[in-house]
């Protein structure tokens, strides 16, 4: 399968759009008009289609197969979330156009505020986030803002982060100024209480837990672990990331949780979209709610009013332009509407029995780090299985390709070694997990058998073989640059 | 439930496999409250769904309905079927980040298409695969020039779009890192330069400013340089790059806009997609991904994520920011709207916009009470007007007609209530400036 | 041009390759008038060409704006996103006839999935691929009948829709044949069974038949088979299926419909979808595209079309009929919405109908001056009216209601002037018979 | 690529549509409720999505690839269209709603005809036929009701067709009773008026001519034929398959002609759709127009009516339920719009300039029938250059689909031996024709050099390999009935 660049195949005449030339005017430009060749090849309409028709071909996607990635969560997209994201009344609408004429968009972030707060119990939403990393980064920023108001800015510097974190956590905390002070997780692959003890004090900010934890396994501790964290002065935030093992089952307010991200697409089926966009709108507790950034969702009787102050309250602020990810947000609440909270619940449920039984039928062949316990919705093992066999984690990855699925996620959490964490979503049918193990198997025992050139090879019949990453990244050829290559 | 496909024979045959009884038992460690503690609604089907979701749309006024002129960093321009049709095939929507390159070369080689457009408009050497929006990639651009002078203060124009100064100003305060910010510069008339030395990291200039007027970067530029400061530039309608002198030839070192108005609809605000443009040198300090060329197994030309050391997943506490989510459907449909237009499709588009905004122009300074305030602009401009311009917008609304954005709208408190900023795009037909021209002298 | 890829350059190029110096020399057989003959219009952008027939599109009433109530062979029903989607990939709107089969198995196989749907929904042994629609395939099923019994007279029953007798008619009337037809038969009255005799080639009764009644066909199937004739048996409503008993259980050899109400759009009466099924025996008198089960040359299993030497291709003149163009597209979208449906979604669905109509029913039999006629019904009934119908029809639409279909509109001249014919489907809300009950009383 | 089968897949009591079960009610069905089971498993959404996303891609279509079939004219369909063609005030009125509430769509309707009838030079527009065959027989029943309005119906029988014509011009004239007699084409590939001449004569209804003919040749005749059979007292009824060679060029109605089905996706880039809908309106002479079908559309100033009487006028009936395929005019529409007068001409000469390019770079290599002439719109060789090469025309076809063509159109026309009949139409970039020309220039090297071998085994890199059709037929499998194979 190839397909040349566009910048191969485009003419600087050609266009795809009829646009009229405009009749000749004095033009406005101040003397600054763009003089030299811009570099921007045009294809037309017929050619267009065929070069993007043809270049989604080399994409694999959750509706041609299985995605089993762990904690990414590549779930069912449904269509209907896509056609009323595209409604004129909220497509074509302006951020900035008078509040009088949006009232029922702002009633949908309302509604979407309602949603998210009654299955986290906390007390006000955050909706500007643009992802959950950015969601992250609004967090701690509230929580920083929380401690300058308690005029601790100079004292607390520490955040508590946990080994199997995602790398997000680190890079957020410390792009705001904080210390991380990592937290050992148990034999058991949970965060123990008495570790969170011995680490917390009159210096740490905030402690930063995933629950379900990156090992797919339930923070039991995580009631005792806020109590210390908050007696101790700091905050608790945790990283939605996994919520959707627990949504409509158990609320993360409850645990003592003052700052959730939550990543609209992994638990409520915004599409991925090849990396973003994502949403990440952020839920606060009571202790964090007067620090939320603007804008702010006010209901005013029948009225509904988006303050958009910077100065408004105790709020921390903007952290970008307008008010969030409209478009997502639609979606979302397309999909919880869809499911209501009794569907929500049985999601979660689904993705839970499905990554154990995925777990219990792969018991055997594979290793797992913690031993055979039960997980939440997604199931880590290990490569110790592989040892001698001279098959690596990435080599198995790349020949589940050959076999027509994308792999699972492959050495993350780093705590595992040559992690593989299989994540099956609740959208997929028996049927077709069955498929999914019987295939992990037959891979699994050839590798065990020797065959470890199949591994080597793989993929063979992907649109390309494996990619030189290292050529890549010595001599970073970032742009297309005129026939060179 | 329609998403869901197991069945209940299904789930037994599950759990006896699992060696549970019950679902629940999975969920011991959880504690977790019982599903009736959740006050939400039961589901839906897809028609009452709709009914929901679509009375809550007909409650607002769209754009296309009514003679529209808002800008102020979200345009609206017209997108070809032909973007939205491919932008929801199956294997962009619902593929994942290309980690796996060898079932991915679909989104990794439009990432690079998109590289190559975006570093094209701005005149820049290289190009990321995109950022979240405007606003956070202008942020951004900020830290990645501390990074780069290892110095932490940076020095804001007044015609910095008012939200990308208010995030450039909360990331730096939470980061403990100093901004100065000039005042509003309504007719592009800042002294920016005598105000750099050698404790800047960076100058970010917009251009079109967010008052409409075009401004000449060079003069900044070299000042920023002989002082050891780099040049941020702006823009938040790439369109008006298909007209105007960009950046890169202006000696801007990092250039940072706004790509919604490229194949991207209002959205009341988002999802939009960021563009972010520098030189080679300071690539490995660049937020956001990267794609890069390399070869196959069998020597055959592929693409790949690079250069992730930067990248929170390798560097953790030490990356170069925490994004780990661009724009990816966004930027796609930049990508094909671009590639759709072209250089001839895109020149002729921002000549239209220019004629249109200066027809528009000519008419409505002819309005007592009106006073246009711009030497130059590219599709937007800034009015005076009589009285309160955010009550006047509300009176146009009652009329039918989305007149602009008040500029206190977005710079409360600034004495500025009487200042409105008009856009004028393609989409403007001679009835719409009429109806415009109309209800303005009867507003008034 | 935005659709055309060739630009001046290549042009001049390719003539060149030709060997003629100006395009109008390969015209020159033509003796073409000059393209300035030609009063019609320059061309449109496409925001222009969406303004355009967005103003169309704005001069008519949706169903979907109104409470709705019209039947009478086309039916409102919600078709998923998904379906409407999936009809549009790329693979499915763009490809061609699968005459190249190992390069078009993605149609064939939802082909054999859509015979295999309709033969069960019918319960008949064998559909075929899709006719144009319900009308045309039902005067296919006469021309079909006269091919088998080699007779020329086909009886029509007073409950067929009367666009489906008046295509029979015309059919038959310009290839000299001949139809009888009975009289429009509200109440499925009509003795069908003392007019069979051994001239006839087929019965054509329609279940639910035009006024809404359900009919039992056991009766005129046997007296039909004793006779040597054939039953068709027609619907209209593909979705009563999921609840009445199907023809092929009362012993109807071919079965014809319209499935336009699963998976398709009303669209003003077309594109639709007819379905055409019967007894195995007959297949090969059946017209229509056929696709087949067989294997490839490494014995895997594959999907063809076949018995084409029925068709005009191979046999010209002797082809059992005219038909080269199915309704691919929309059988697909009648496939994806019977699989998404399954057997349980349909049964469902079509109780919900009838819940609704019979709700409906009782709440209108209660308003002075409307008498509901019919003893059965799926979900559409007759009413007798005070006054004329189609006067009421109007006068309700202007009260924004869409009620029924007056039948003088499809039976002029013939009396009927005060009934009306009303449909109700899952879409209509309690709020929806309100309304038409209140404008109802109102309106007479 | 392999996917089951639904039936194999799903489960009677699984669906993808959330339906509210009613409260128990009284029935009306008078003893006539469904008892057995039906027999229509169900998928859940997202498996129904991944069942049909995955079938597609075992489709070619003209979105991934050239489609150079000649005379089947697969060209760039407009997504425009489509987004048009779904306006709620098109897709979602009812063909019966009273008629002041869809006069917007009449207003489609009157402008579509006044489209054809400005590029035809023709009276009157028949606008229900469903297809291009179901024109062909509402063209032939306006003949045969106007030759009965002379009271000649017992001695008019005969309908003259060439050899060339495509099947449905003898089938349709069958199907209305007429006796069909053959025409002969001389060694130039066109019909000549002096063998017309001498087939004509009272008792001819009508002659049915292509033109451009499908051997691709424009009938250069055409004026004097038509002349001779108006003049015997017939009519001529030209089959409009190709008018995408001349439209915006030359009027149907200049050279005679009485009746014209128009395929609206040859010209007017409907979507082929794998086999339909399709839409074939009939421009009618202003001889015929008075026996148009029902319904026949009228302005009555500002309003537009729809009548639907079948005793209308000398109108010979209806051919079909309702008013025609208004979601193919809607597109067609469109596509007139976007390129106006000149664009539509713009087209057609960039097809035929297209078709002659290729034959000019296939000259040499493949033989043609009737010489090296210019041609319309479509190229016709013959297999004469492949004689004892061990590969036929078959072969030569399935080797191009691994080249990743589809196949030109082959053996059609009859009258070429071994026919391989090419249209690459307007929507093709010089690049892609030369890409074309010179994967078949090398194919056909490979031909005449020996590698028989490659040809026979082909194609080797489609989804299936050559399927056995003679299996299907002698034993047809129809349906899926339950595990059978």
């Amino acid at each position: 399968m190839e397909e040349p660049l566009l910048f191969e195949i485009g003419r600087p005449e050609t266009s795809g759009v009829d646009v009229e030339e405009p009749e000749p005017f004095e033009d406005c430009l101040g003397g600054l008009e763009r003089q030299r060749p811009i570099g921007l090849p045009g294809l037309s309409e017929p050619e267009t289609l065929r070069h993007y028709v043809r270049l989604s071909r080399m994409n694999y996607s959750i509706d041609a197969g299985m995605y089993p990635l762990g904690s990414c969560t590549m779930k069912h997209n449904p269509r209907l979330n896509e056609k009323m994201a595209r409604l004129a009344g909220f497509a074509d609408i302006h951020p900035l156009q008078p509040q009088s004429t949006v009232q029922g968009a702002l009633e949908a972030m309302e509604q979407l505020t309602h949603w998210l707060l009654t299955l986290t119990n906390m007390e006000a939403l955050a909706l500007s986030p643009k992802a959950g990393a950015h969601g992250e980064i609004c967090g701690l920023m509230a929580i920083k803002s929380a401690i300058a108001a308690r005029g601790e800015t100079a004292t607390r510097k520490i955040v508590l982060v946990p080994q199997s974190a995602h790398g997000t956590n680190p890079a957020s905390a410390a792009l705001l100024g904080f210390e991380v002070r990592s937290v050992p997780a148990g034999d058991d692959g949970i965060v123990h209480a008495e570790d969170v003890a011995s680490a917390v004090g009159p210096d740490v900010a905030a402690i930063m837990l995933t629950n379900p934890n990156t090992c797919g396994l339930f923070e039991r501790d995580i009631g005792r672990i806020a109590k210390l964290v908050r007696e101790a002065g700091g905050y608790f935030y945790c990283d939605g990331a996994n919520l959707n093992a627990i949504a409509g089952l158990a609320r993360p307010g409850d645990f003592g949780v003052d700052a959730m991200h939550i990543n609209l697409h992994k638990t409520f089926s915004t599409p991925h979209g090849g990396g973003g966009p994502g949403a990440g709108p952020v839920a606060l507790s009571a202790r964090l709610a007067p620090f939320a950034p603007a804008p702010v969702l006010i209901r005013k009787g029948e009225k509904l009013e988006l303050n958009e102050d910077v100065e408004y309250g105790q709020g921390f602020g903007r952290i970008a332009a307008f008010h969030g990810q409209m478009g997502m947000f639609v979606r979302a609440l397309a999909y919880m509407l869809s499911h209501g909270g009794d569907g929500l619940a049985q999601a979660s449920r689904d993705a839970v029995l499905s990554a154990n039984y995925v777990r219990a039928k792969l018991r055997g062949l594979m290793s797992a780090p913690y031993g055979d316990r039960i997980c939440m919705h997604e199931v880590l093992f290990d490569d110790a299985w592989l040892s001698g066999s001279g098959v690596t984690t990435l080599d198995f990855a790349k020949a589940m390709i050959d076999e027509g699925y994308h792999p699972m996620t492959i050495y993350f959490p780093l705590v595992a070694h040559g992690a593989m964490l299989i994540e099956p979503t609740e959208s997929e049918s028996k049927a077709s997990l069955d498929l999914f193990i019987a295939t992990l198997r037959r891979l699994g025992e050839k590798a065990l058998s020797g065959e470890s050139e199949l591994f080597h090879a793989a993929p063979r019949y992907a649109p390309r073989r494996r990619l030189d990453e290292t050529l890549a990244a010595r001599k970073p050829v970032l742009r297309w640059e005129g026939g060179a290559t | 439930m329609r998403y869901h496909p197991l069945t209940d024979s299904d789930r037994a045959a599950m759990l006896a496999a699992v060696g549970v009884a019950d679902v629940d038992e999975l969920f011991a460690d959880t504690s977790a409250a019982p599903a009736s503690g959740f006050a939400l609604p039961p589901g839906k089907s897809e028609l009452e769904v709709e009914r929901h979701l679509s009375r809550l749309a007909a409650r607002n006024l769209p754009a296309g309905q009514v003679p529209f002129f808002i800008g102020a960093g979200a345009y609206r321009h017209h997108v070809p079927a032909s973007v939205d049709h491919l932008i929801q095939r199956s294997e962009f929507l619902t593929s994942y980040t290309p980690y796996q390159p060898e079932i991915s070369q679909g989104t990794l080689q439009y990432l690079f298409e998109f590289q190559t457009q975006v570093a094209a408009l701005a005149a820049m050497e290289v190009a990321n695969a995109s950022m979240y929006d405007g606003s956070t990639g202008c942020a951004e651009a900020m830290l990645m020039a501390h990074r780069i002078t290892k110095r932490r203060k940076a020095l804001l124009s007044g015609g910095l779009h008012p939200h990308y100064a208010e995030v450039a100003r909360t990331v730096a305060r939470l980061a403990e890192d100093e901004v100065v910010s000039l005042a509003p510069d309504i007719v592009a008339q800042e002294d920016i330069v005598s105000r750099v030395d050698d404790s800047i990291s960076c100058v970010i200039v917009q251009t079109p400013d967010f008052f409409g007027n075009l401004r000449d970067l060079r003069a900044v530029a070299e000042t920023c340089h002989r002082h050891g400061a780099l040049l941020v530039a702006v823009f938040t309608e790439a369109v008006s790059l298909g007209l105007v002198t960009p950046p890169g030839e202006m000696g801007a070192d990092i250039v940072v806009g706004e790509g919604q108005s490229i194949g991207n609809a209002l959205s009341f605000g988002g999802p939009y997609v960021g563009l972010f443009a520098t030189r080679r040198e300071f690539v490995r300090q660049m937020p956001g991904r990267l794609c890069g060329e390399t070869v196959d197994a069998d020597g055959r030309r592929g693409f790949v994520l690079t250069l992730s050391t930067r990248e929170q997943h390798i560097r953790r506490d030490k990356a170069t920011s925490n994004i780990c989510t661009n724009s990816g459907l966004c930027a796609l449909a930049f990508n094909i709207h671009m590639t759709l237009l072209g250089e001839a499709g895109l020149r002729r588009l921002a000549r239209r916009n220019h004629a249109n905004a200066v027809a528009l122009r000519n008419m409505l300074r002819e309005i007592p009470g009106v006073e246009p305030l711009n030497r130059s602009f590219f599709n937007e401009f800034t009015l005076r007007v009589k009285g309160d311009a955010a009550e006047l917008v509300e009176r146009l609304a009652a009329r039918g007609v989305l007149a602009g954005a008040p500029v206190s709208r977005l710079i409360p408190n600034a004495g500025l209530d009487d200042l409105l900023l008009v856009a004028s795009t393609e989409i403007n037909t001679d009835e719409d400036r009429a109806a415009l021209v109309a209800e303005l002298k009867g507003a008034l």
